[in-house]
């Protein structure tokens, strides 16, 4: 165990220091996290600070060079140190979109050499903005079941259905989607994994109004979309195959420890600067303790994901320890925002633009989010099973019975 | 013994629940809420009908001359349908503190405009009941013939369009306050329930009457506003639970209803098995306020804060069981979700009641 | 809602003190929960004490007087000042053992009027002691797949096989018990409950060792143990709908609120006695408040069984707000036991018969037998089931398909 | 950053492991605990001959000059076998207390000794570490030319047998108390743990030595000695998901294995999620002994207070999924039950180490 930098590793502090030092007047100031939670048009500035994070090699870094990124070998070190660094210099990081975090990765993986050339390098830059059509009105756990259907028609599909929980669907350039393409085949086996424009003709979005009131989601709906058949990703018919090293990308994504960190932070403030019939918060012995037993998880959490990530650099393969990422990190910080929550009393159920309203309202609007984050990317049932399961080995629910 | 509710108080039951089951839809609250009213006048004007505004009022006064069990009935039934009218502060704590804490002329002059609803106040108590925020705290003083209050009170239940107000000092004492009266300013403050509506009242050197028998009505009130609001928690908590036994059997997944699923089930088990027991303590909570006063407080202490426990728990219990579809706003879920998230907050938190409950038993100072 | 008593019932108190007043010298000193915890030979004074309180309507009240008991008509109130005023008097209530709870309602229903005649009286009187043989090691939640076998032998049954969990075996006079009497039939009908004599030959008790150390429990084996035809109780092969008759009052048996109180106030006590640095440990305020959570759940329980007996009194059937009480009031108890261990810190650790131990380490002994309560008398999870399914209407798990 | 055991240190976990997999089974476990022994002298030879009791002394005096780090990873291996061995008092704090705190001539007679297993030592500081209970306090005199001890120290871990204590006084120095010294007294405590003994210490001017070096010593020796247990309840609670994981698959009801119930699947991945990270926990607070020994006291009170809560889950959760079996004698799952019982009890429940934690961060006075 050695968590100290080797010399390679102290001058590349240095340098990406030196580059934040030199360029942080140029990084957007709004942070990751609020814009994660309200996605919008990217901003000018963003977009030109990611192609900025991308040239340095401080985000994407591993990305080949003949795809438009840095090209650099692994090293898991150097990325926990940007990480770190960012992090230290409250400096929004390189972005963590869908299409950075998802499509790249199975794009690298699946997809032809064409594709790759023509999509990876625009979408690490920002220059494309990619949404996810998964989810459908009844197939969410049960995603395998999905049913909007792409049918041939020349060298093209006429895909008709509809999609949900589509995040950033109206800001978005693109798609990468999962269709039935194969009807009569077996359920898992009959789907493809497609990209296309959302300006294609025949695309309709409609936001979906969620319980915090601002639509982080929308519904798309498709009607006779005409989608080249060469835009499928990684062979027809195997698109289950294709979206499950996706998904494995995003339950990652979703249990964030340096997110939890930053929740924890926020949270020791309003203990320090809240105050109840003139007294600070901190000196309450129950809130105390609960923001240590809290402050114990995130610690735990981020340095379970330290351990990890050592791991995958040792070229051990995913398992247990990553499994439950998802599941714990949307639990703790759904808890801390419930104690932020607690520790505001009656100001913590103020909302909009109330007045005496704390962090414009974050602390609901999070826990609300964050528990949305519990059901969504698989719900914390669906992780128990695969926990149970694939962690532990034990079997699957047994088939049912027909009646 | 009979630890049950009499023919009357369930036929008062069950008029609120037909009544409400009519007037207090869905539709009806979305409208409310999404216009930001927080109140349906048509709503309050049918209920205030079947006497919701006079149940603590005394009959000399107009009103039905009913006890907190009655009212804690019929908060349960409005938490069922997240109504969108003032009942905590309105319809409980404010007469109350009128019938308890106004002398005859008080009462007179009061009372029979708020039990035919005519008349609405808002409660300003939350300094007392949950502690002051802020700079917030109220200082009754006299100049000349008159008594005036200054400073600032926060969080003031059902203080919105309200006609007057009750307002504690921070010395215990209650006032009453008109709206419109000079130095007085509001506040609206939103919250995540649009559903009720709370403000914030400043006060500068504004006119106040005092209520001239107030010895020992404020903590009353407090008591009787905690066991209302653990019983519109009840309400709420219950139709979650239904709601997501009502959702789990129509929604498929891997093709079987997902109530077939243990997980589903245990969730929801659990829901009911933190419910059931939250009746019997809102109703004694209720109860002791006529049988047994010097344990209503204790006994309110322990239903608010049991009932905030349980209800955090069925809100993020019951939406999870709905999976997306909690989350959206589609099925309205969140209205019944808010709703219980601030009743937890509002006159004191699970945490100061549950300190509340260890004073009043000497086990701190 | 009228929690005052009336005329008629204020009178009956006054009697019930009266009693205790000229009779509690003879009451055994030892606590009902104690004999619980430890089932031991009943000793004489405790039959005689038990005897008494029949004879004078303070137990079995209701029992007809054609079988032993008062005879008198159901009234929740009066059971209940009898209860109340035990309690404040420190002194053991009628028996609760498992042949007073569950043989003999269950006789009251489904057994022939000889049987009612031979046995209820002296079971009321605790003249007879039962165990109870329902579990055993392949039949625990499953209950009714049990492989006891019960043969025909002229008039006779001729039983084999194995019980499990028999707590008290070791000193009961009779045993009831579920057999296969019809092996060919579908799994819930062939079962028969039979009653008969400990020492009849065949039956060998082995006490069962489990984690608190001392054998609350006992395996009992028959070997060809001949018992008449005559003994079975309710029709043969309905045993399952007399014993399930049997298994709710057990559930309602396990969660009593005044266990539950009897150990908050062992808490309140260890809270103001005990102390750390000290300072006794009621100033602590985590513990306080833990204490004061708990509180509310012990009165929640409490006034929430007399709703339940009031709803019983008006002929209410048995529904959700009772399946809940096992569940709820187990919890209870082990949480209240696991406060009462951490009030305790090292204190609360030891055992035996170590110096310094507190209540004669009853803390620990509950903990673990409360933890045994969770799981026996159908554990927590098949409590779920029940409560999902016949309680909110759930649908019961489905069929597996044979692989 | 390599977060992760060095190849040396899998060594030492693999050797341990297959040398504890052969002597440490249930039946030997078993037969100690039931003996009262709360020792096994064939045991406690072998793991003295791989090295065990001189991990953390140094070389000079023969040890194998190892750090908290290893002996964590050992911990985790004996609580993995409830081993009935002294370990957290005579291998890690009592090594430590000398190694820091004596003097070179101190560290010259005892580590030797101590290294090789001739010697073990009780540590008494309790009072220091999870507060005094009773009248339990040490007061240190000079009597003529001998430094002598007043008192009575409480829940000595390791004592049962040992040939010294090195205990902590009031004011937080350390001694070193040799067994049958004139004035002292020992009183065995037996526990739910019958792997590991504790006693109590009675000193009427009973002749002691104090480390002469032992200013920060006494926290130095708490903090690791809660790393320790934090490491030993992590294999116990490691050990109790396995054996239900196990047993689930094995044990059939309604006609088909428990393991394929949702309900009892999910209580296996509710454990392996909280145990998952405590492993980082650990090392980490291990780590900081030599890397970080600023740190060391907030991470070491990270790790215990944090692998109290998950092992009293895991404890209670196994033994549920083990159903009746889980509470008898037979499989002897309790063995670990307790074991997480104790260590939870020992230097610091959470509760107090939490409070701890806060004031380190300067969070509370």
């Amino acid at each position: 165990m050695d968590l100290n930098d080797q010399t390679e590793h102290k001058v590349f502090r240095e340098e990406v220091r030196t580059f934040l030092d030199g360029n942080k007047h140029l990084a957007p100031g709004e942070s990751a996290f609020s814009f994660r939670m309200r996605p919008r048009n990217l901003a000018e500035d963003v977009r030109r600070w990611q192609g900025l994070l991308v040239d340095h090699g401080l985000t994407s870094r591993t990305i080949p060079k003949a795809y438009g990124g840095y090209g650099a070998d692994v090293d898991i070190l150097k990325s926990r140190i940007i990480a770190d660094e960012f992090f230290a210099a409250n400096v929004i990081q390189g972005l963590g979109n869908q299409g950075i975090s998802m499509l790249v990765p199975t794009m690298l993986e699946h997809g032809t050499e064409e594709q790759k050339q023509r999509y990876i390098r625009p979408t690490i830059r920002s220059e494309i903005v990619w949404c996810q059509g998964y989810s459908e009105p009844n197939a969410g756990s049960d995603l395998a079941s999905l049913t909007t259907s792409a049918t041939e028609d020349g060298d093209d599909f006429i895909i008709n259905g509809q999609k949900i929980w589509t995040s950033g669907a109206h800001i978005a350039e693109m798609i990468f989607c999962l269709v039935r393409t194969e009807p009569d085949a077996p359920k898992h086996e009959g789907i493809s994994y497609i990209v296309f424009p959302m300006d294609t003709p025949g695309i309709e979005v409609r936001p979906l109004q969620t319980m915090t009131g601002s639509p982080s989601f929308n519904e798309v709906f498709f009607t006779d979309v005409r989608v080249p058949m060469a835009n499928v990703v990684g062979n027809r018919g195997q698109g289950w195959v294709v979206a499950n090293s996706t998904l494995k990308h995003e339950r990652g994504l979703l249990g964030d420890a340096n997110r939890s960190l930053d929740s924890l932070l926020r949270v020791r403030k309003l203990l320090q600067n809240e105050s109840l019939d003139g007294r600070p918060l901190m000196e309450n012995p129950l809130f105390r303790d609960r923001f240590i037993r809290l402050q114990a998880r995130v610690q735990a959490m981020r340095l379970h994901e330290m351990r990890m990530i050592t791991e995958a650099g040792k070229g051990k393969g995913r398992g247990l320890g990553d499994m439950v990422v998802k599941l714990l990190g949307c639990e703790l910080n759904h808890q801390l925002d419930g104690l932020g929550i607690d520790i505001l009393g009656e100001i913590g159920v103020l909302y909009d633009d109330s007045p005496l309203l704390r962090d414009g309202g974050a602390w609901q609007a999070n826990f609300m989010f964050d528990l949305g984050l519990i059901i969504g990317g698989g719900t914390a049932q669906i992780q128990k099973n695969i926990i149970s399961e694939r962690g532990l080995g034990m079997p699957r629910e047994p088939k049912v019975a027909q009646a | 013994m009979d630890f049950g509710l009499s023919e009357e108080q369930e036929l008062i039951r069950d008029s609120f629940q037909g009544t409400l089951s009519r007037i207090s839809d869905l539709d009806t609250v979305r409208q409310t809420a999404e216009a930001g009213a927080s109140m349906d006048k048509s709503i309050w004007g049918e209920l205030c009908a079947l006497g919701m505004a006079g149940l603590l009022i005394g009959e000399d006064y107009g009103g039905a001359g009913l006890n907190l069990l009655e009212a804690a009935v019929v908060a349960e039934e409005l938490g069922r349908r997240v109504t969108p009218v003032p009942f905590v502060a309105s319809a409980v704590m404010a007469p109350l503190a009128i019938g308890l804490g106004g002398d005859e002329e008080q009462r007179r002059e009061w009372l029979p405009g708020m039990a035919d609803g005519s008349l609405r106040l808002g409660v300003a108590v939350s300094e007392a009941a949950a502690g002051a925020r802020e700079d917030a705290s109220v200082t009754a003083a006299s100049k000349g013939n008159d008594n005036v209050l200054n400073g600032r009170a926060l969080f003031v239940l059902d203080g919105a369009g309200a006609d007057a107000y009750v307002v504690a000092d921070g010395t215990g004492g209650l006032h009453l306050v008109r709206a419109g009266e000079s130095g007085l300013d509001t506040v609206d403050l939103k919250t995540i329930d649009r559903t009720r509506a709370i403000t914030e009242l400043r006060f500068d050197n504004t006119p106040a009457e005092p209520l001239r028998q107030g010895d020992g009505v404020l903590q009353t009130i407090i008591d009787a506003g905690r066991v209302t609001l653990a019983a519109d928690s009840l309400g709420a908590g219950e139709v979650m639970l239904q709601q997501a036994v009502d959702y789990a059997a129509e929604r498929k997944q891997f093709g079987r209803p997902i109530a077939s699923f243990q997980a589903v089930k245990h969730m929801c088990a659990e829901m009911a098995s933190e419910l059931q027991p939250c009746r019997a303590l809102v109703w004694y909570g209720a109860y002791t306020m006529e049988h047994d006063p010097g344990g209503l407080s204790l006994a309110a202490a322990f239903a608010k804060s049991h009932v905030d426990e349980v209800g955090r728990f069925v809100a993020r219990t019951a939406t999870e069981v709905h999976g997306g579809m909690g989350f959206t706003d589609l099925m309205g879920l969140h209205y019944w979700f808010k709703r219980l998230g601030v009743n937890r907050a509002y006159l004191g938190s699970p945490e100061r009641v549950r300190a509340e409950a260890a004073r009043l038993q000497g086990f701190a100072a």
